[in-house]
């Protein structure tokens, strides 16, 4: 459908792993928070935001995460992010969301550290 | 098409619909002129990201989402700074909105003004087109400050 | 820049300057469009030299060489189709001269007419133009005939 | 200088081998052209055009390499070419140039026939 991005979906017990590759911008945004917001919904404790296959990421990409930031924090959940490439990265930098967000350098961290947090 | 003879030999301009798939057609094109004067990847990301939210900007606010409206695309790129123009017809902006939102008031959205004026070293919304809106971003290569760090 | 409310929703116009550093700049724009219908890599390669070769000629014998003329590049791609219009101020082309070589005759040059024809399913030379050539190249998604094979 | 194309030679015995990655075309194709006709001006008795980094090539690059061909044979040496891409080979094949050039599959063979040839 929107060849700019792909998202896989992976559920490890209570944790939803959204994986996202590809470019996220005001085109291809909307099918990332169509995959956040239903993810949300099922009110999982926590849910994993994997950018690792994410080259590009505008404003709108942002947006949609902190909208599933609120989301998951209205239920009591928590939403985390992992893989942060260079570009993304600054991103966050420069609307000064790295310090609203939790970031973890990898997937493995991210799954390892909900384990220890159980 | 306008017509003209010799043109300058460092600018490419593009048109596009206002429909967000033509987005990444504008990045492909700043990344190729870029590439081509040597700038490394981060100003390239800088330059592309404020472009970016801009015609984003142009498609949501001054189209209101129609997809079929024409947004020219003017790139000149020279080994010091490289100079973008974008055009569009669509309602002329109130400048009293154009402010970013507080960094401290966490919600969606409210972020694009505020990352082209970090990324960029020269902001003009030009408003005295008798239709629409002409926007000029500047970037110079390693300038002094940078906000994003 | 050209003035009109709303335009084709599926095209996009480049203007570069006739410099051969430009033509990657039409061969990413072509990438990007290509991938937004969903053509494959063997098509969009296609295209991609026969619209190169024909850049390159303009470039060549239209502006004999000079980089700072203007080629318009319209791009026009649908699922079943992509359609290339380019567009000079330079001489004016003469038909006669306008064949490929003896492929038997092997020596360097004289390839581009050849390629064009082969990769596109419609190749026409407008040359009704007061000033000027408008070539139109038009290629067809899993065509019948396949030469290059 | 030409961020399009990147070249380097290597001399083995008497083998001269032009490596060349990037994007072949209008613009580049004049670096190709300068560096094949200064090897050939050695009079190697075989150049060994390796392609297996080049993603694209036009007729500019087609018309190079004919020209290099013509100035080894003329010397008495030869020109190899190894190492082509899907594009590369297409072009090849649509200029009917597939039957005129030496062509082999790697830079191995390439070398590998010559040891088996002197
Ligand atoms: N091209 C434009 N045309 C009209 N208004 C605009 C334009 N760009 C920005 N604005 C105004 O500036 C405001 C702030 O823009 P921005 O920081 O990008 O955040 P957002 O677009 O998410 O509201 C917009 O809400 C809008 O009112
Ligand atoms: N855009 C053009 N303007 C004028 N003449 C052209 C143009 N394109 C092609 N031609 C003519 O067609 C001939 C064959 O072109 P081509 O097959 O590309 O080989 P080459 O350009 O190497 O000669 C050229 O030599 C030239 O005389």
């Amino acid at each position: 459908m929107n060849p700019r991005i792909n998202i896989d979906v992976e559920h490890r017990s209570n944790v939803a792993v959204v994986k996202v590759a590809g470019e996220v911008d005001l085109y291809s945004s909307p099918e990332l928070r169509k995959a956040i917001l239903s993810q949300a919904e099922k009110r999982p404790s926590r849910l994993v935001v994997d950018l690792s296959g994410v080259q590009y990421m505008d404003s709108s990409g942002v947006a949609t995460l902190v909208e599933g930031l609120q989301k998951l924090e209205q239920n009591g959940g928590e939403l985390v992010l992992c893989g942060l490439g260079d570009m993304v990265q600054e991103v966050f930098k420069l609307t000064r969301l790295d310090s609203v967000f939790q970031i973890l350098p990898s997937l493995e961290e991210a799954l390892a550290e909900e384990s220890a947090g159980a | 098409m306008t017509r003209s003879d010799h043109i300058d030999p460092n600018s490419v301009e593009l048109l596009i619909p206002s429909d967000p798939r033509f987005l990444a057609v504008v990045r492909a094109v700043l990344r190729e002129t870029a590439e081509m004067q040597g700038w490394d990847a981060r100003e390239l990301r800088a330059v592309t990201l404020a472009v970016d939210e801009a015609c984003s900007n142009i498609i949501r606010h001054s189209y209101k989402g129609r997809a079929d409206m024409p947004i020219w695309v003017k790139i000149r790129t020279l080994q010091g700074e490289i100079r973008v123009e974008l055009r569009d017809l669509g309602e002329k902006i109130d400048p009293a909105k154009l402010r970013p939102r507080d960094l401290d008031d966490v919600r969606p959205g409210g972020l694009g003004i505020h990352l082209i004026r970090s990324l960029m070293d020269e902001v003009t919304y030009d408003l005295s087109e008798p239709e629409g809106n002409r926007l000029i971003l500047v970037r110079k290569k390693s300038r002094q400050h940078e906000p994003e760090d």
